[in-house]
């Protein structure tokens, strides 16, 4: 597959790389940089895989760095190599925190021996954190004297190559607790004049265990491992009764280890179907396609259980009425009604509204009664930030920003741009949390965990939590 | 004789430090040239000959330590021999000016390396006095001149 | 030159400190020192002078220390072959000692060595790696028989190593079987004749599916990219294939679920199914998780999907709002996204077909040019797929007004609107209202920039020639720049004027003929031309000129690129590919591969 | 202080990734735009601010939004301020700004200022910024800086000025007085080498509108002969000692450059003196011969004087050699320069390599034999590391090519050809692009060689080649005047090409397809009647369908200038092919457009159906092999000189 990886500055210069086959030239990454630059020049298209020479240049990027994995054959994996290339930002990520130029060349002696580990000859091969965790560490060479002790100690472990290849044995917790988060991001795309054009629900099953052993976990969820949703097609207040809360966790505790099936009022159930369902590689597949039920043996600490999608039209939960009036030469002048649409019990928190004004807006003046209210030039947009949004309430806002006398030169005699999306780039963006509360209706209805050995008494907990998704945005025209 | 386009120092990470421009150019070929010749300069050997050709003119350039000057030259016009003295000139000019001058003192002192430049080399981008002293002692006493002001309005 | 503009790192003071740390009499000295050097060769400085100095530092203890110096001795061995012997005994002694990890080191490094002194030596660690008790050992051991053999294929024969390897497919662990493979299918590329592939794949396809639930996500990708060169016996089979690689549909890993995908579309023409069956909604719906991949993943998808439609066009009609464009998509999945959408529309849904129709306008008037361009083209490629005329003259509207709102997409607009008009070339309103626009441009040369779009223009010229007025001075502008013009301009061009030769006064057929037999550089203008000049100049040929004038364009239905059939089996065989992505087949499968051979030395 | 210029410069500097630096740029983009807003900013502060804006003026952001402030600054009584103020216009605006009517004021204002270097920097600016209208309203106030005053600082910069001011409107030549200058250089208390640089300057601006006139039906114009050259001639000889001068002595150490005194003012004047002599043909005077004559001699002296050991001393001598070509002087000093170029060609330094190839390739004209000597040095630098080098060894490779020396030049240059890769496209393209003009200028009586050259050509470098030079290369072909020339060049394409065992052929070299496409269309008859057998084995009517089947296929969406030949060439095999079933195949092939979304493919389909199934006699006169093609490049010279 891939014949080699590299670790390229923002220019796409070699910082750090590992050759895994000899069939290309030493040089082959040279070209990279001047094969970014010559197709910048011809457009602003720049796909992710490039052909130079025979060599095809696969890369993707994450903060000032390329990934680049260079392949000689077309017949190489190109789904393969670029999740490859995200899950090497990921393991990089737990190992080195941030990602990026400084943190590669200091970290050259793990990063090399972590690209020994994860790919061997353009295959990948072992790529989960907590087990090469186990064995490559960053803090290997204390001392001379303990290296007969750490010859021990950085065994590859067994369970390596094993059928549950992400979990060690012998893991021991002193209290044993699983913590499930159910996080629903909605994705929306919306009018100026309150029109959804697309809107869907990306749902997170987050799982922290602490769990002692090797436990068997079986998850249930509201109906027979397809839920249901309380939706409605036609759009109204999505009913934040579907809550499925477990606000106090106390309670929790002491009524009994495992979670109380929210026992919701709601009306109507529309059965969903879930299809694009994802499991982490410990859900046995097999089992939830045969019998819908999803059990597992949870690597230790933090994972992603499943994610969903849901494509389903919803009725914004926190909708803003703006208004942008551009004063070419002079000003702009901004009006902005924002509007909870959710329960009045519901409460949206860290609601951030980003409006996109000129490039070379400034003098900043602004009018609002709640929250806070800043110009973000990085951004090229105003920030409005409300910490806490009660459902039903309605705030509102206004700016105005001076715009330069003299047009930018740098765009020729080009007349001055008919329409909002050529003078603002970009929608309205909305940024917000609301705790206790799914969309979709989705509820945990039990966790039960079993450790065959130890059988000791568990505790599970659960959480929900809606947010906006990275494209929660309205349209200016 | 010489009749620079442009000036140009451009460190060996690619950063631009300086910039002048002696011809009339749209912002956009300006940015272009930039973009352009940085790349292909940074990555010539450095036994190669200092003269490239890009697009309708020559471009002229020296490295120096951690900084790239580049200049770009009227072809046919230029005597691309004697641009490498003035660039050197402009270098030994700054040299003595700062005592010793490296990247850093270009970066924090842009305006001054603009003022002797001025002195250097003449709207047109020809050179305008092959003097150090004489170009030297203008800029002092405009600096001096500025140190004052605080003092007593000269101009006034 | 004594100016200096920053201090100077001497290169040779370093590499002189480095090769006395090296060999320091102090063990961290040593290890930093060894750090320092794999740090210069990080930055890309050669440090293969200090060789030996690394070398001596070979037989240590310290596991992360031996790591960097077998890095080191990998990269740069070649450039002391001579010395590499000193390695040997430690490559053979690691690749037995007791913790599985220096074992695999040694083999792992040995293996990429191409100093033939060290691989006369490994014969034996290979071979009892190959048969070690930790499976962690065997999976890396599989793989080095594929180093060998792309190092000295002869010695790989020789040893014999390549049965093991075979017989390494029907080992215990998952692991192994996956890498045993994905070694077999390396060597395979390298020489077809080295090994059976295809029957060993035939007889393993049990153990395969098995294996596939046992193991990493890697390995899963390996496995099943290895079933899907396999064709089902029959239908049960087939069936029982699908059945069994299903579930992976649901990995969290995308590039499971593309093999996974892969795997089913290799199957599915051998079974018995319906549009709306149940494998067809699984499919749809893993092809439209992959929409909630990292944005090269997506482009990848994209790209795949539109291999997929072709075959199974009705497969995600429900879905095209998964494709409407997010403002943070990189362009190159913004265009990829707009191809799938008009492919994507049921053209028998009015509803939907206006929706998509609302939404291609509103990128019409973004403001990234690639995307705006692509966004026209689209506006008429789903006018024609639509078909209706109303419809199609409610496309030719926007088209007219987004010409109206800006200069930069006149070409785009030009090009689409004749488009349109080729799609409903009946339609005498339409082509007026198009004329009418282009009638009040005062110099169509100047205005419109590409090739394409003037050809376009000078095309509709000669269709509508009524509806111009100054017909001819807006003919012979475009004659009086024939030099300038490209190769399809100069065509078209020939062939209005040819067609419109009876109409046209003054000597434009003959400059025309004139210029294209004389002054194109284009030959197939010239080939043109002299066959056009011949008609005209043969006796009787009233009626052939006749028919050549007055032919009719036939309707065109779509504008939508399709594959050949055979192209398209091809590129459904290599889904996931970077073939896939350029949308062209591998042809290295049949062809020894010059490039990798001119670097082996 | 953390709003100082220096900290933002070090904040920029300190940014870890890219991403950090565009956010600390634009904020603070976006705090120097309000803070330029308001009129209360004290100057101090607003001195910041532009001097940040200047910054970012050399890190490429925008600044259009201060250009006003920084104008406003000139005004300004504090010298401080002006400089600044000066400086941030001469950056900000160019020539073609509106703001600079608003500078017209203020410039005038200190023109007249009191401070020398308030002057300075108003001449400064003025020559950065001159726009025909600022040069027409402000010349008087510059002559009368180089009239009246005394200052050699003063002088030099007014010079500087007004030479850029007449080269903006050469109507200010009616006004120019050469006896202002005259007055300057008989004084020797105030003629410095600045000022001597000065002078050179007006007078090359004066000179380069004699050689440059912009309109010459002006009426009301000088006569610039006349008025202008003849009084010019009164300075020659002060020049000429002047110049003398300086090559023999070194005596002032301010201006020594590696022992060598002042070459900037020794080239300068040697390229005025050249300029002079170059618009000598205007004046029809004796006297400017004998000027000539003793310019030569200075020359001479020159070349012989000067330290060529030293890097100043070869950019002086470079000069003199420049100047001997420009003015195509006498043969013992052109044969002069030829020497001193070539021992630039045979040194070691890069630099003086490249500008004597660049130098000999203009001087071939005059001096074709003397330059073909170093023959084996410029062939030598076909082989240099140096891709300017090699580029400029090239050009002067076809520059001393002719006929005796073609064969032998063009097998090496097919050498060179075959040790290029993609990084040296540009000389690829620029050999096949003059190769073709050789052919088209010498005669090459080996036809056959010459089709080989361009097989080859089509193998090594195929995919490089640009469409127009495949046509190029086709005309050739066509214009060939030996059928079996024809037929044998068509027999190697067609064996390379259809031999499924030959690899050969990348499915990227398009040119070798095009190529063999019409060739097939053309010439495939030749070989289909040839009785060789073994010929017939590999190329016969149905491994050419197939041929051009599969072609089609693999071509039908990414290159439709293939298909477009496909096509035609389907139309003429319609005559050529025997077989029905064949014929059929490549009916069909046609018809397979009759709805192609390409407009062209779709007209073209639809006009050959109507040709295809015309009867054969009538296909015969139209699809009739294709006569010889003109020469476009004539054919367009007799366009331009009609």
């Amino acid at each position: 597959m891939a014949s080699a990886v590299y670790f390229c500055d923002h220019d796409g210069k070699p910082l750090l790389s590992r050759r895994y086959r000899d069939n290309i030239p030493l040089s082959a990454i040279d070209k990279f940089p001047t094969l970014l630059s010559d197709l910048e020049e011809q457009t602003n298209l720049i796909p992710p895989c490039l052909n130079h020479n025979g060599l095809e240049y696969l890369f993707i990027q994450h903060n000032d760095l390329y990934l680049v994995a260079i392949a000689t054959s077309l017949g190489a994996n190109a789904a393969a190599i670029f999740t490859f290339l995200h899950k090497l930002v990921e393991i990089l990520s737990d190992y080195l925190k941030t990602v990026e130029e400084e943190s590669i060349r200091d970290n050259f002696v793990i990063i090399y021996e972590l690209l020994d580990e994860v790919m061997d000859y353009g295959i990948p091969q072992i790529t989960e954190t907590k087990m090469l965790k186990q064995y490559i560490t960053q803090k290997s060479f204390k001392l001379v004297k303990s290296a007969k002790k750490k010859r021990n100690a950085t065994r590859p472990p067994v369970a390596l190559t094993n059928s549950v290849s992400w979990r060690p044995e012998g893991i021991s917790h002193k209290k044993n607790e699983a913590f499930l988060d159910i996080v629903e991001s909605i994705n929306m795309l919306m009018t100026q004049k309150g029109q959804v054009l697309r809107s869907e629900i990306i749902g997170d099953v987050k799982v922290n265990s602490k769990l002692s052993g090797m436990p068997d976990l079986k998850l249930g969820i509201n109906d027979k491992g397809i839920f249901s949703k309380y939706l409605d097609d036609s759009s109204d207040l999505p009913p934040a009764a579907s809550a499925a809360t477990s606000d106090n966790k106390k309670e929790d505790t002491d009524k009994k280890p495992s979670i109380t099936s929210s026992s919701t009022t709601s009306k109507r159930k529309v059965n969903i179907e879930l299809e694009d369902l994802k499991f982490h590689q410990c859900v046995r597949l097999s089992k939830f396609e045969n019998e819908k039920i999803i059990t597992f043996i949870p690597p230790d600490g933090k994972f992603d259980l499943m994610n969903y999608r849901l494509s389903t039209s919803i009725k914004p939960l926190i909708w803003c009425d703006v208004n942008v009036q551009v004063h070419s030469n002079s000003r702009i002048e901004i009006h902005c009604k924002a509007k909870a649409q959710i329960k009045r019990k519901s409460t949206a928190t860290n609601v951030e509204i980003l409006i996109p004004v000129p490039d070379d807006a400034d003098t900043p003046t602004f009018k609002y009664s709640h929250g806070s209210l800043k110009y973000v030039p990085e951004k090229s947009a105003i920030l409005w930030k409300l910490r806490s949004f009660p459902g039903g309430k309605e705030y509102s806002m206004s700016a105005e920003l001076g715009l330069p006398s003299i047009s930018n030169g740098n765009d020729g005699n080009r007349t001055i741009p008919k329409n909002n999306a050529e003078i603002l780039k970009g929608p309205v963006q909305i940024k917000f949390q609301i705790p206790y509360f799914t969309t979709s209706g989705i509820q945990v209805r039990y966790l039960k965990i079993n450790e065959p050995k130890l059988q000791y008494k568990s505790y599970p907990w659960v959480r929900y939590i809606t947010q906006s998704g990275d494209d929660y945005t309205i349209r200016l025209t | 004789m010489t009749q620079l386009r442009y000036l140009i120092l451009v460190s060996r990470q690619g950063k631009i430090r300086l910039k002048k421009w002696y011809t009339a150019m749209s912002a956009s070929e300006k940015a272009k040239i930039v973009k352009n010749l940085t790349p292909t300069i940074l990555a010539r050997k450095p036994k190669m000959c200092n003269i490239i050709e890009y697009s309708d003119h020559k471009v002229v350039y020296k490295r120096y330590a951690s900084l790239f000057f580049i200049v770009g030259v009227t072809p046919d016009v230029d005597n691309e021999l004697l641009t490498l003295e003035v660039i050197h000139r402009f270098v030994e000019t700054m040299d003595t000016y700062f005592g010793n001058v490296c990247e850093l003192d270009i970066i924090f002192n842009f305006n001054k390396v603009y003022d002797i430049l001025n002195e250097m080399v003449m709207c047109d981008g020809s050179i305008a006095e092959s003097n150090k002293k004489e170009v030297l002692h203008h800029v002092t006493v405009m600096d001096t001149m500025e140190s004052n002001d605080n003092l007593e309005r000269v101009l006034s | 030159d004594s100016i200096r503009i920053a201090p100077k790192i001497s290169s040779k003071g370093e590499l002189g400190e480095l090769r006395t740390g090296l060999v320091s009499q102090y063990p961290q000295t040593r290890k930093d020192a060894i750090k320092k050097t794999i740090q210069q060769m990080t930055l890309g400085k050669d440090v293969s002078s200090l060789f030996p100095d690394v070398l001596k530092n070979i037989a240590t203890i310290d596991v992360e220390q031996k790591k960097l110096v077998y890095l080191y001795v990998m990269n740069y061995a070649e450039t002391h072959p001579g010395l590499c012997i000193l390695a040997v005994n430690t490559f053979i002694t690691d690749a037995q000692d007791p913790n599985p990890l220096i074992r695999c080191l040694a083999i792992r490094t040995m293996s990429m060595i191409r100093v033939e002194k060290i691989l006369e030596y490994i014969e034996t660690p290979l071979r009892r790696t190959l048969h070690d008790d930790n499976a962690y050992v065997r999976k890396t051991a599989v793989i080095c028989v594929a180093k060998l053999f792309q190092l000295n294929k002869e010695l790989c024969v020789e040893l014999g190593v390549l049965e093991d390897l075979v017989n390494a497919l029907d080992d215990s662990n998952p692991l192994v079987i996956a890498n045993a493979t994905a070694a077999l299918i390396e060597i395979h590329n390298m020489d077809m004749n080295a090994v059976k592939l295809s029957s060993l794949i035939q007889s393993h396809v049990s153990q395969f599916l098995l294996a596939l639930n046992e193991c990493t996500e890697w390995a899963r990708i390996t496995i099943l990219s290895t079933l899907s060169e396999y064709s089902a016996k029959d239908s049960l089979e087939a069936q029982d294939i699908i059945d069994r690689v299903t579930a992976h549909l649901q990995h969290v890993n995308p590039a499971v679920v593309l093999a996974t995908i892969k795997v089913i579309v290799r199957n599915l023409p051998q079974i018995e199914y319906s549009s709306n069956s149940m494998i067809m909604k699984r499919l749809s719906s893993a092809l439209v998780s992959l929409m909630s991949t990292p944005p090269e993943m997506q482009y990848v998808a994209l790209k795949n999907i539109r291999i997929i439609l072709e075959k199974y066009p009705e497969l995600l009609t429900k879905e095209l709002r998964i494709f409407y464009i997010k403002f943070t998509d990189p362009l190159y999945v913004k265009l990829e996204k707009i191809d799938i959408l008009v492919r994507l529309v049921d053209p028998s849904n009015l509803k939907q077909c206006t929706l998509l129709l609302t939404e291609l306008k509103e990128y019409a008037m973004e403001y990234e040019p690639e995307f705006v361009s692509r966004a026209i083209q689209a506006l008429s490629q789903l006018g024609i797929k639509y078909a209706q005329e109303s419809f199609v003259s409610k496309v030719l509207d926007i088209l007219l007004e987004l010409l109206e709102r800006q200069d930069t997409i006149k070409d785009d607009c030009c090009i689409s609107l004749c488009d349109l008009l080729r799609h409903c070339p009946e339609n005498n309103e339409m082509a007026k209202q198009v004329c009418a626009v282009f009638n009040t441009w005062s110099n169509p040369e100047v205005l419109l920039q590409s090739d394409i779009a003037k050809c376009n223009f000078v095309w509709l010229l000669g269709q509508h020639p009524n509806d111009f007025s100054n017909l001819e001075p807006k003919i012979n502008i475009f004659i009086e720049n024939f030099v300038q013009e490209e190769a399809l301009t100069q065509m078209s061009l020939l062939m209005t004027v040819v067609r419109l030769h009876s109409t046209l006064t003054g000597s434009a057929l003959q400059s025309v003929l004139e210029l294209a037999t004389q002054q194109t550089h284009e030959l197939d203008v010239r080939d043109m031309a002299m066959m056009y000049w011949r008609c005209l100049s043969m006796p009787n040929s009233e009626k052939l000129i006749n028919d050549l004038c007055q032919s009719k364009l036939p309707m065109i239905s779509n504008t939508l690129d399709k594959f050949s059939p055979e192209v398209l089996e091809k590129l459904l065989m290599e889904l996931g590919t970077i073939s896939s992505i350029y949308f062209k087949p591998n042809a290295d499968r049949r062809k020894g591969k010059k490039y990798v051979q001119n670097i082996v030395k | 202080m953390g709003s100082s210029l220096r900290s933002f410069i070090k904040d920029v500097r300190g940014a870890k990734t890219l991403a950090d630096e565009r956010a600390t740029i634009t904020k603070q983009s976006a705090k120097i735009r309000t803070k330029l807003r308001d009129d209360h900013l004290p100057h101090e502060k607003r001195r910041v601010n532009i001097q940040k804006l200047l910054y970012l003026y050399i890190l490429g952001e925008k600044t259009h939004f201060g250009q006003v402030e920084s104008i406003n600054l000139i005004a300004s009584d504090d010298f401080v301020d002006k400089r600044l103020g000066y400086l941030a216009a001469t950056l900000l605006l160019d020539e073609s700004e509106d703001l600079l009517t608003l500078l017209t004021n203020m410039l005038n204002n200190d023109l007249h200022h009191p401070n020398k270097y308030a002057v300075s920097l108003a001449l400064t600016s003025l020559g950065f910024l001159s726009s025909p209208e600022l040069a027409r309203d402000l010349y008087p106030d510059v002559e009368n800086i180089i009239k009246n005053s005394k200052d050699p600082f003063l002088l030099k910069k007014a010079l500087q000025c007004a030479a850029k001011l007449i080269s903006k409107d050469t109507s200010l030549l009616e006004i120019f007085n050469i006896e202002d200058i005259t007055k300057i250089l008989s004084n020797h208390s105030i003629c410095t080498h600045g000022v001597l640089l000065g002078i050179t300057k007006i007078l090359q601006s004066v000179l380069s509108i004699g050689l440059h006139p912009e309109n010459d039906d002006d009426d009301d114009g000088i006569d610039y002969a006349n008025d202008v050259l003849s009084p010019l001639s009164l300075l020659l000889r002060d020049f000429f000692t002047r110049l003398e001068n300086l090559n023999s002595k070194n005596i002032e150490p301010g201006y020594d450059v590696q022992g060598i005194c002042d070459p900037f003012l020794q080239c300068e004047m040697i390229y005025t003196l050249k300029l002079y002599f170059q618009n000598g043909e205007l004046l029809n005077s004796n006297h400017v011969l004998d000027y000539k004559d003793n310019f030569c001699d200075l020359l001479t002296r020159i070349a012989t004087n000067t330290d060529s050991t030293k890097n100043s001393g070869q950019a002086i001598l470079y000069e003199t050699a420049k100047a001997i070509f420009s003015l195509n002087l006498n043969q013992p000093l052109r044969v002069l320069g030829v020497s001193i170029l070539a021992k630039f060609l045979v040194g070691k330094d890069n630099n003086t390599k490249y500008v004597s190839l660049n130098t000999l390739l203009k001087v071939v004209p005059q001096e074709p034999t003397a330059v073909q000597r170093h023959r084996k040095f410029i062939s030598h630098c076909l082989q240099d590391n140096d891709i300017s080098i090699r580029m400029r060894a090239l050009e002067l490779s076809f520059a001393i090519l002719d006929s005796s020396n073609l064969v032998e030049l063009i097998n090496e240059l097919m050498k060179f050809l075959a040790k290029q890769d993609e990084d040296s496209k540009d000389l690829i393209i620029y050999t096949i692009d003059h190769l073709i003009d050789t052919f088209d200028t010498h005669t090459v009586k080996d036809e056959n060689w010459k089709l080989d050259v361009f097989l080859n050509i089509l193998k090594l470098v195929g995919p490089f080649i640009n469409y127009e030079k495949i046509n190029d290369i086709l005309t050739i072909i066509n214009n060939t005047t030996q059928l079996s020339d024809k037929y044998n060049f068509l027999r190697k394409l067609l064996i390379i090409s259809l031999d499924e065992k030959s690899i050969e052929i990348s499915d990227e070299n398009i040119g070798w397809k095009l190529v063999l496409i019409w060739c097939i269309g053309e010439y495939c008859d030749l070989l289909l009647n040839d009785d060789d057998e073994s010929n017939a084995k590999i190329i016969n009517e149905s491994s050419i369908t197939n041929y051009l089947l599969n072609l089609q296929e693999c071509y039908t969406t990414t290159n439709h200038k293939i298909i477009n030949y496909i096509l035609t060439t389907a139309l003429k095999l319609s005559i050529k092919f025997q077989d029905p079933k064949n014929i059929e195949k490549l009916r069909q092939l046609i018809l397979s457009y009759a709805d192609s979304t390409d407009l062209l493919l779709q007209m073209k389909s639809n006009q050959y159906e109507i040709l295809f199934n015309q009867p054969v006699s009538v296909k015969r006169i139209v699809l009739e092999t294709m006569p010889k093609f003109e020469k476009v490049a004539e054919k367009q010279d007799k366009v331009k000189k009609t």
